[in-house]
């Protein structure tokens, strides 16, 4: 240990002298007296790059802390106004993604059968020149699926697949398909509202895990905190609706669980006693739809449905009517459910009942803005594109399937039956930089470069209150023989030639996006030369507007019928909702091989490094299951088996699972650990967005033989009491 | 019995007696022939309960023993105040110099330093104090009580003595002569 | 003189009788010491291992940072009180009776001590840096920090080792003279080299008589000390259920308790193994077993004295550690332990006749030692397991290595227990001359 | 004596010194993300345990979320609490160790050389907030895992205790800047990794002898208390309290 630090101040130092980085770098090769404290060391100097964070779609600013080559650690970018300098723990572990030891090394082409691999290495030239043989010979045919893409990567793989007739589908099962459906419905516009949660003094939600991974995570985080403590006076007060005592759930003043499903239905009821009582601010031609909308259902039915009972529905109006700058906000396992975009109707309704509509501490909208570059047009896809898609290439009108930084054939559930894809697809092309589920299923592998060595940008215009244009930059060199995916796409296009080529001049994505910025920064900013401009820009992170004026939206309220929830499954063999939530540091499964994720916490149970069932202790009770038996867990459409937390904040007829474990692949940090929800999961939609209800299959628990101590961070979970306070002063 | 001409010789009389025999009266004869009590020593395979023999003690032991617990609780000290003063880092917001500490492990390098010395001071005592110049005899631990008396060089003396404690009821006496300087 | 002939007479029979062990040699032996060897290789293959892989091949984590070596480390240090307390508190009181017992308890103590010092070495993260303890100064003039309890345990046990090594040694002179004199072959020259020119002058005599009159109340005050420094370990810690005033005369009680027991299977042992029947003889057992008793009804009033404190007092963070010793995670083996070293001993040495039977005290003195050994775990572990901080309560049992370490550990105190038999007369020879002499005409 | 040596002696020992590092944990604030959690992993070089270790309970966490649960379904609460080093200015860790691996230094910070460290784990038993945590094996990164560490941050070998440091390295370099620049360092200038990554800024950082300091400021609130505060331990870190109905 004592030579470590000389030792690795020794190869850093000599990496950075070959480092072809911007920036000056001192060398530091001090040695370190062996007993001196590290109160006592003076640290070397450390550069501080700015970039954009792609752990997730929220786009934080990040600064990337660089030492002799070498990325250090990511924090947020403070003036960024996503994230104003916070960074959330999957942002934080993207270092992990750079220096991950199961990074692909170079191109790869199959050998055995598909799926089976092995995987043999070839020469750019090779893999780049059957790539674009695949295209000719697949001409008109090829399709992309992708994770969510914005800016330049975005409108170069849009052109690229127009010019190719192929079809590009993003997507992300995290998405926020209903919400932006239901917005869309009730407001008008494709945008999503900025929710003003640091100026409201009264937050009701439905349902929105806006604390773990919900739209922009950090940015909510950050309102969050202001809402709290941030004003003298003003304490803003919390409540959270929703079946299971989620991370957000636990941080609001009072959890309401209600029956799975019915979130809307309480929406209506709450709804129904602020139009009784008189506590609307509706216009009077408006009083008469909202009465016939929320009125369909008597108070006591709902609360009888819903299992909230009537005072506190009553109560909850009374608040929110009380409440200077209350707000409202549904989505999560709200909208996971087949009426997922009614009940999201439902409580936009309720947020124009209160007056939030572009109120401060409300929802608030941005003036349309041109962005400096193009909008990704392709937009987020819903599972029943996805579906679509599986069509077509079992029609065969599609054979040459792309895949960049999407796992469908993990997220999905198989019940979806999207491994079809993969079976009829003629020839798969991967980018992603990693060999998860659906890479190893194709049959060139064209790794990408890993972000933190990319070039790139990212546009935001939504969620937040001023639009956000980052840029990213490389920060350090890149690892491996890898080529980031824009490079690419652009050499496919010359070497296909014709008009293709035309239309994409450039031959690195790096002149690409220069070349969009540069329109964008002569435009804002004449009087100083467009590289001043751009060096800038890569110091400050991007570019944003100060304020921006908003956007008045007319609310467009449908007369809507509320529509109860249907579950895949009967209730009298599969008595237990299934809820599938995301992991808040492996989100969907993406973040599985990072062991700083791994190895971090879940909140509520403290479990690490493993998947678990979650279930309530008067449930598992009545089932006969002690804490760290094994269970099987079964629906119409598949079977799991796992080790049993208890969970006290669970409706006792439901059952969760964290998602983002059971990889077949995706590095040794993932692959076979733990299991995977989705295989549970049936065909069940929310037909208006198209996406999958994820919380609408209905299964049962079984105890098997077996069981093992989950690893945990709670050491006292060993036990079956549970823990509670001493001596910490009254916490 | 070999004879060295280069070095001075001392001749030593072992007698042999048995327990029950009363050694006083042999004792004063013995001291009759001008042999003083420090020449003169009893071996026996037990402490005997009284002193025959009437020799100086030059250090009391005990004096030794204080000595060195005084010694150790300097030590202790030392250790406890010294080393701390010495470089004086604060932990827990105890004391630099706290004086329990000092106390308890001054209490142990006292006691430490007292048995060690004592110890010591037992074992040189043993081991170099009023050599007759002897090796230990079997015979006495099988159950006699002997009588060894240092007559220098004198040849004729050793014999008188010799058999005077034949006379005196020895079951056995022996004249050994020892290099003095080997 | 009132010296009674018979004493002198018996002496060449005497000196054969407690020679005997060293001259003679049985194929059982032989056979006993390779079954300790092999055992005793294995606990170093084990240790070696954890040196090499780390301090992780133990069960500990945290919170519990101290489990079974340190139980064991007390343990031992206990059974080294054996002897200190038989020869050094007997010989102060002048009970005649302790001759035959002291050398074997003391040779216990010497034993008892090397390994409890094993222990430690043991439990450290990192062995190779043990020198660290040492009292100099290091490159940056820093010397060991004499506030922490552990250096006044590494003072005190220092101490503690050195006088009962001199203390076992200075009895030895005469015997080392005797086998000196009737042992051939290399042991001889030991022998003359540790029988220091012993003669038997009454110069000699007095000296050491000296010598082990100003030593023994010495040696009795260290040993109190020790055990005492070794209870401030966990007395002076914040750990709830540790931090009690009790602990220090609590673990001297506790130690003398097991010693005794210790030194009944010992005395049972090498009585029965050397036909030492002429010398260690029922009244021996018997006023050990009373002794035992004693010291059963005084731990129990203190362990008593201490819980109910816990109890009445009901501050949470003392009382979750009752809570699961009386009936929680660790219900079992308290209610075992506390059986073995008060419910059993106090129902069987209260009867005079169980106390006139050597077997029965042998067993006492197992289950007493087993209990023990077990109490030094319970007083170690469960406050440790339960931290103020309830959520990071938790569990320990020793793991495999820890076993093999711990089993090889006692293989080795035994290995040097029988070695040590071949080389010393286990029953002091000239002090039982003397206590014949002493001793009124049956 | 060498000057490395009178310099080193002095920085340890001298007895005024004009900064006081304490936190503020304000609970109102706190999600309980973990956001922290990975930013202390990342700057200060923590080990990744891997499942065995961690199902042995020996995962490295120089700060962990703790997670109390209150009452039965539905009236359920979760109530989270940071626990990191309390860096008590009578911190019952430090005396306890023989060699001197954990003292205190003048600025109130509860220090941990690693390399005095023999692993006795006694200041591991006696802190009343098991933030000290143990290497009981030889940490491992798989490669390149290892390009991340911070080159201002020792690893820590197994067999040696660790905890948190209120991120010394990074006190030390603001105050070279401060002191290059010849003032006191500035409220909020120097920051802990886990106070910089809080998105809900629960976490606050500074210096208590600056009268004008926010952490001075929130110390002195209602809400505010020590973790327990019976023991005397003065901890340098102060909760405040999250206000429930």
């Amino acid at each position: 240990m004592d030579l470590y630090r000389r030792t690795l101040f020794k190869i850093l130092g000599l990496t950075a002298a070959g480092s072809s980085l911007p920036g000056c770098e001192r060398e530091v090769h001090n040695l370190v007296p062996y007993l001196l404290p590290d109160g006592d060391i003076v640290p070397g100097v450390a550069n501080w790059y700015a970039t954009t964070c792609q752990e997730c779609e929220a786009g934080c600013g990040t600064m990337v802390r660089v030492m002799e080559g070498r990325a250090k650690k990511i924090e947020g970018n403070p003036t960024h106004p996503v994230n104003e300098g916070k960074l959330c723990a999957r942002g934080q572990a993207a270092l992990q993604g750079l220096y991950n030891p199961d990074r692909l090394q170079g191109p790869l082409r199959r050998e055995g059968k598909r799926g089976q691999g092995p995987f043999r290495p070839v020469t750019w030239e090779e893999g780049l020149s059957e790539w674009v043989e695949q295209i000719r010979i697949h001409a008109g045919k090829s399709a992309m699926v992708t994770r969510p893409v914005t800016g330049t990567l975005a409108s170069l793989l849009t052109t690229m697949m127009d010019s190719l007739s192929g079809r590009l589908v993003m997507y992300e099962s995290t998405g926020e398909q209903t919400l932006r459906t239901a917005n869309h419905l009730s407001f008008g516009t494709q945008a999503l509202p900025h929710y003003d949660l640091a100026n409201a003094d009264y937050l009701l939600s439905f349902g929105t895990p806006f604390l773990e991974h919900w739209l922009s995570p950090v940015s909510f985080g950050v309102a969050y905190g202001k809402f709290r403590q941030g004003r003298p006076m003003v304490r803003g007060r919390f409540i959270q609706v929703e079946p299971r005592l989620s991370l957000t759930a636990s941080n609001a003043d009072r959890w309401i669980p209600l029956r799975p499903g019915t979130e809307g239905l309480l929406a209506m009821g709450i709804g129904q006693v602020l139009l009784r009582d008189g506590l609307t601010n509706l216009s009077s031609s408006h009083q008469a739809s909202f009465h016939r909308t929320f009125s369909a259902i008597s108070l006591q039915a709902i609360s009888a449905d819903t299992e909230v009972p009537q005072e506190v529905i009553t109560q909850m109006a009374h608040e929110l009517s009380s409440a200077n700058a209350p707000l409202i906000m549904g989505g999560g396992p709200a909208a996971a459910q087949t009426n997922g975009t009614t009940t999201l109707i439902l409580i936009n309704a309720l947020n124009v009942m209160i007056g939030a509509i572009g109120r401060r501490g409300g929802l608030q909208w941005m003036e349309p803005q041109d962005p400096p570059v193009d909008l990704a047009n392709a937009g987020l896809a819903g599972e029943r594109t996805l579906m679509d898609l599986a069509m077509e290439f079992e029609q065969g009108s599609r054979t040459l399937l792309h895949l960049y930084r999407a796992d469908p054939l993990f997220t999905l559930p198989p019940s979806l039956k999207f491994e079809g894809v993969f079976d009829h697809a003629q020839f798969i092309v991967s980018f992603s930089p990693f060999l998860d589920d659906s890479t190893s299923m194709a049959d060139l592998i064209l790794p990408d470069h890993d972000p933190l060595e990319s070039w790139g940008d990212h546009v935001r215009q939504d969620t937040i209150p001023v639009p956000a244009w980052s840029v990213s930059q490389p920060v350090v060199r890149p690892l491996y023989d890898t080529k980031p995916i824009g490079d690419v796409w652009l050499d496919a296009a010359h070497r296909l030639g014709g008009s293709l080529g035309e239309r994409v001049p450039w031959h690195t994505f790096h002149d690409l996006l220069k070349s969009r910025w540069q329109a964008v920064l002569t435009k804002h900013d004449s009087p100083r030369s467009f590289e001043t401009r751009w060096k800038e820009t890569l110091q400050e992170g991007g570019l944003w507007p100060s304020t921006i004026p908003h956007h008045q939206i007319s609310p467009a309220i449908p007369s809507i019928t509320y529509k109860p929830p249907q579950f895949l499954g009967n209730s009298s063999d599969y008595p237990l909702y299934c809820y599938p939530y995301p992991s808040l540091g492996l989100h969907d499964g993406r973040g599985a091989n990072r062991p700083w994720l791994q190895e971090l916490p879940d909140p509520l149970t403290t479990g690490i490094w493993g998947s678990w069932i979650e279930l309530n202790p008067t449930t598992a009770q009545s089932l006969g299951i002690h804490p760290g038996d094994r269970v099987r867990v079964t629906s119409d459409y598949g079977s799991i088996e796992a080790s049993v937390m208890m969970f006290p904040g669970l409706h006792p007829d439901m059952i969760a699972i964290p998602m983002g474990q059971g990889h077949r692949a995706y590095g040794r940090y993932a692959k076979g650990r733990g299991v995977n929800p989705v295989v549970l999961l049936g065909p069940n939609y929310d037909e208006q967005s198209g996406s999958l209800a994820t919380g609408g299959t209905r299964v049962r628990v079984e105890r098997i033989k077996g069981g093992s101590q989950l690893p945990m961070l709670e050491q006292s979970g060993k036990n079956p009491v549970f823990g509670n306070l001493q001596e910490t002063g009254g916490l | 019995m070999p004879q060295n001409a280069d070095t001075a010789e001392r001749h030593v009389v072992l007698g042999f007696f048995d327990p029950t025999t009363s050694l006083p009266p042999v004792l004063d004869q013995i001291r009759n022939q001008g042999i003083p009590d420090i020449f003169m020593e009893i071996l026996s395979p037990l402490p005997l309960e009284t002193a025959l023999l009437n020799k100086p003690v030059r250090i009391p032991l005990y004096r030794l023993t204080i000595i060195g617990g005084i010694v150790g609780i300097g030590v202790g000290i030392f250790f406890a105040a010294g080393t701390a003063l010495l470089f004086p880092l604060v932990t827990g917001g105890k004391p630099i110099v706290s004086i329990p500490v000092v106390g308890i492990i001054s209490y142990e390098t006292m006691m430490l330093m007292a048995i060690a010395v004592t110890f010591v001071a037992t074992a040189i005592n043993i081991a170099f104090v009023q050599q007759s110049g002897l090796r230990n005899d079997p015979r006495i631990d099988e159950g006699s009580v002997g009588l060894s008396i240092q007559v220098g060089n004198d040849t004729a003396k050793a014999h008188s003595i010799s058999r005077l404690l034949q006379q005196a009821g020895a079951s056995e006496v022996e004249i050994r002569t020892i290099a003095s300087d080997s | 003189m009132t010296d009674r002939p018979t004493v002198w007479e018996e002496m060449p029979k005497i000196n054969r009788d407690l020679l005997a062990p060293l001259q003679t040699t049985t194929w059982t032996y032989f056979l006993w010491v390779g079954v300790l060897s092999c055992l005793v290789a294995a606990g170093a293959g084990a240790w070696t291992f954890q040196i090499q892989t780390g301090i992780g091949q133990t069960d500990l984590h945290h919170p519990i940072f101290w489990g079974s070596y340190i139980a064991s480390f007390v343990f031992w240090i206990g059974v080294s009180h054996s002897g200190t307390f038989i020869s050094g508190v007997l010989r102060l009181t002048n009970a005649e009776w302790r001759r035959p017992v002291t050398r074997l308890a003391e040779l216990m103590t010497v034993v008892a001590l090397l390994v409890t010092a094993l222990f430690v070495f043991y439990h450290l993260g990192r062995v190779w840096r043990f020198y660290y303890l040492i009292p100099y100064p290091n490159q940056r003039e820093l010397w060991p920090n004499f506030r922490s309890p552990l250096m006044w345990d590494a003072t005190a046990i220092f101490t503690y080792a050195t006088a009962s090594t001199i203390y076992i040694y200075l009895p030895l002179i005469p015997d080392f003279a005797l086998a000196r004199d009737r042992i051939h072959g290399w042991r001889k020259t030991v022998y003359r080299w540790l029988a220091i020119g012993w003669h038997g002058s009454q110069a000699q005599w007095r000296t050491l008589e000296m010598a082990i009159r100003i030593i023994t109340p010495l040696i009795v005050m260290v040993m109190i000390s020790v055990h005492s420094i070794v209870g401030f370990d966990f007395g002076m810690a914040l750990v709830p259920a540790w931090h009690s005033t009790i602990f220090a005369p609590y673990f001297v009680v506790g130690a003398v308790h097991s010693g005794l027991g210790m030194v009944m299977i010992g005395l049972y042992v090498l009585r029965k193994v050397y036909h030492l029947h002429n010398y260690v003889r029922t009244e021996h057992f018997e006023k050990l077993g009373k002794l035992l008793l004693v010291t059963t009804l005084l731990l129990a009033y203190m362990y008593f004295a201490e819980q109910l404190t816990v109890w009445y007092g009901k501050v949470p963070d003392h009382i979750a550690v009752q809570h699961s010793l009386l009936y929680g995670a660790y219900a079992v083996p308290f209610w075992f332990m506390v059986s073995c070293i008060y419910v059993i001993p106090l129902l069987t040495l209260v009867w005079p006749r169980f106390r006139q039977w050597p077997v029965g005290l042998m067993i006492v003195g197992l289950i007493i030692n087993i209990g023990m050994y077990i109490e030094r775990m319970l007083i170690i572990v469960p406050p440790l397991a339960h931290p103020r901080l309830s959520f990071q309560w938790d569990e320990y049992f020793p793991s495999l290595i820890e076993f093999v370490i711990l089993v090889g550990t006692l293989a080795l105190a035994l290995l040097l227990y029988s070695l040590a038999v071949k080389f010393v007369p286990v029953i002091s020879i000239w002090e039982e001359k003397l206590g014949k002499k002493h001793a009124p005409k049956r | 004596m060498s000057q490395d040596l009178q310099a080193t002696k002095e920085y340890s020992t001298k007895a005024a010194s004009s900064y006081k590092w304490e936190m503020v944990v304000d609970l109102d604030r706190c999600s309980g993300c973990e956001a922290c959690v990975v930013a202390c992993h990342a700057e200060n070089n923590i080990r990744i345990s891997g499942e065995k270790e961690a199902s042995e309970g020996r995962a490295i966490n120089w700060i962990r979320i703790e997670r109390y649960w209150e009452g039965d379904y539905p009236d359920v609460k979760v109530k989270f609490l940071p626990v990191m080093c309390q860096h008590c200015d009578d911190a019952p860790c430090e005396p306890v160790c023989p060699v001197y691996a954990s003292y205190h230094t003048p600025e109130g910070l509860n220090a941990q050389v690693y390399n005095r460290c023999i692993g006795v784990r006694y200041c591991g038993n006696n802190c009343p907030y098991v933030a000290r945590q143990f290497n009981w094996f030889d940490p491992h990164w798989d490669e390149p895992l290892a390009d991340q560490l911070n080159p201002d941050v020792s690893v820590r070998s197994g067999g040696v205790m660790e905890k948190c440091t209120f991120c010394v390295q990074r006190i030390r370099s603001g105050k070279e800047v401060a002191h290059k620049e010849g003032r006191r360092v500035r409220d909020g200038e120097i920051t802990p990794a886990c106070v910089q990554s809080c998105p809900t800024a629960a976490l606050i950082f500074g210096d208590r002898n600056d009268p004008d300091s926010r952490v001075s400021h929130l110390t002195k609130s209602r809400r505010g208390f020590h973790l327990m505060e019976s023991l005397g331990t003065h901890p340098a870190v102060t909760y405040l309290r999250r206000l429930s109905e």
